[in-house]
């Protein structure tokens, strides 16, 4: 990963394994965050949560989007839930763009993704 | 649309590292030109993903290509001191000297089905009011889209829909 | 000194409106090869008092006349996937056709006196390792600016104290 | 004013005039809010306040700088007080670069300009 662009730290927290990428999730950062998130999904279990935190993501484009898709699509192999939170008006409003704010499980806050 | 000169001119190698720069640009001239934050934010998000398309298809992900950008404030820039913008709308043209393709080749896809990958071409359609894909005469693609301040109902730019 | 080309270049007419969004893209690009976010604040503010100068100065507030500024990353820019930036520094240059004046009578002041203006030479010496002011060959004036990642030791521009 | 750039809100609380500029100072941004800022200022009585709110100014360059010198210079010769607070890290530092930030009167919070 670049020294500048994105950084991304997880952790557990119950059942919950929460992804907090920090920085922009473009064509440039994207490739990076894939595969990290891969390797964090290979260790979910099979009714576990992800939990990706977007609050310090100040944008996000196409290339994000289908990060974001691949991980619900290995959710959906896996048998774990994947929640969205802390989106910035700026990325919710690419993912309603591309018709997908409805199709993600998306919570306001990471307090409310943990409760859900 | 406009036959004058553009009043930004932007040459950036076609490395996704600089597409950061190339879109805050747009985004913080179009702010400055009267657009509403939602606006320049969509603009920028179009220019991005025409950028992205361009690196990944037309150059086939070699970082060290020439991609051109020109802005245009249709209806002219606010000069100091005047009360209101007299910017009726941004035209935007990125030019590269990739492959070139069949314009018609370039669509978006239905997007009922999920998955990942196919959404550029979509949202640019999406947030731009003009959309023109072209040859350019010698080598290279043309891209040019337009966004109102004030935009006029939408004519379809044949995506699908 | 470098002698390759840049990797980015832009052309702006001469309107402080757009000065906003020369900046961010400097200050975007610049973030993402690496520098630290008070390092690419500060050559952002270099780039804009640099514009702001030639504005007032140069072409003495007309707003429709070429700004040049072309950006190269010292020590080349990451490629999609590497692991650290090999981003050494930043060179910029920033070109006009304005009046011609001696590089030498662009200086700043003493700071001490407290008076509105004479500040923007100040700054740009005081955030940049290196600056120069010449005369173009025909017309106009250069000003190359560099800024290093891990700056050495700063030598004196020839600055008043 | 452009209807993008600097948007000025002034108001009045007790002895103290609070202006707040939101949006960057500038080349492009400086010439309104300095003749907004000399009308308010031709309306102070000595001994009264003027507080300005900084938080919402994202970017200040030499022109602004200015613009505050000359507010300062106001107030030496009308016998105002002038604080300047929330200054954004970004607005503090060209504050520092010119070495102003220990010539100015500069409180954290708009509530300790206001205590000042
Ligand atoms: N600048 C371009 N040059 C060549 N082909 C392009 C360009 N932009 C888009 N395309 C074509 O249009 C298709 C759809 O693009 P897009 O909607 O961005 O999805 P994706 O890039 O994920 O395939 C691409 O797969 C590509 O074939
Ligand atoms: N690009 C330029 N072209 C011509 N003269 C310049 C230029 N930049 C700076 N100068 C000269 O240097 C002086 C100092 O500039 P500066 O420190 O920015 O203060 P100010 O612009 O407020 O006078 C200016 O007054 C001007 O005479």
């Amino acid at each position: 990963m670049n020294d500048s662009a994105l950084t991304i730290i997880s952790r557990v927290e119950g059942d919950a394994t929460i992804v907090s990428p920090a920085g922009d999730i473009d064509l440039n950062g994207a490739p990076a965050f894939k595969s990290q998130l891969r390797t964090i999904q290979s260790a979910l279990k099979p009714g576990g949560r992800l939990v990706i935190d977007l609050s310090a993501v100040p944008y996000m484009d196409s290339s994000g989007l289908a990060t974001m898709i691949e991980s619900m699509q290995a959710a959906r192999r896996q048998s774990f839930k994947l929640i969205l939170c802390g989106l910035t008006p700026r990325v919710r409003a690419i993912f309603e763009i591309a018709k997908l704010h409805t199709v993600f499980t998306i919570k306001g806050t990471l307090a409310e993704a943990l409760a859900a | 649309m406009s036959a004058e000169q553009p009043h930004v001119r932007l040459e950036i190698l076609s490395n996704p590292l600089l597409n950061c720069g190339a879109r805050e640009m747009v985004a913080s001239m179009s702010r400055r030109m009267g657009f509403a934050e939602d606006a320049a934010c969509q603009i920028a998000l179009a220019v991005d993903e025409a950028l992205c398309n361009i690196e990944r298809h037309g150059y086939d992900r070699q970082t060290d290509r020439p991609i051109w950008l020109s802005l245009h404030a249709i209806g002219g820039l606010a000069q100091n001191g005047t009360s209101s913008s007299p910017t009726e709308g941004l035209k935007i043209v990125i030019e590269d000297e990739a492959q070139q393709i069949d314009p018609n080749l370039i669509k978006s896809r239905p997007l009922d089905e999920i998955r990942p990958g196919g959404l550029g071409v979509h949202i640019i359609r999406e947030v731009m009011d003009e959309v023109i894909y072209e040859q350019r005469p010698n080598s290279g693609m043309r891209l040019t889209m337009i966004k109102m301040r004030n935009p006029q109902p939408k004519k379809d730019n044949g995506a699908p829909p």
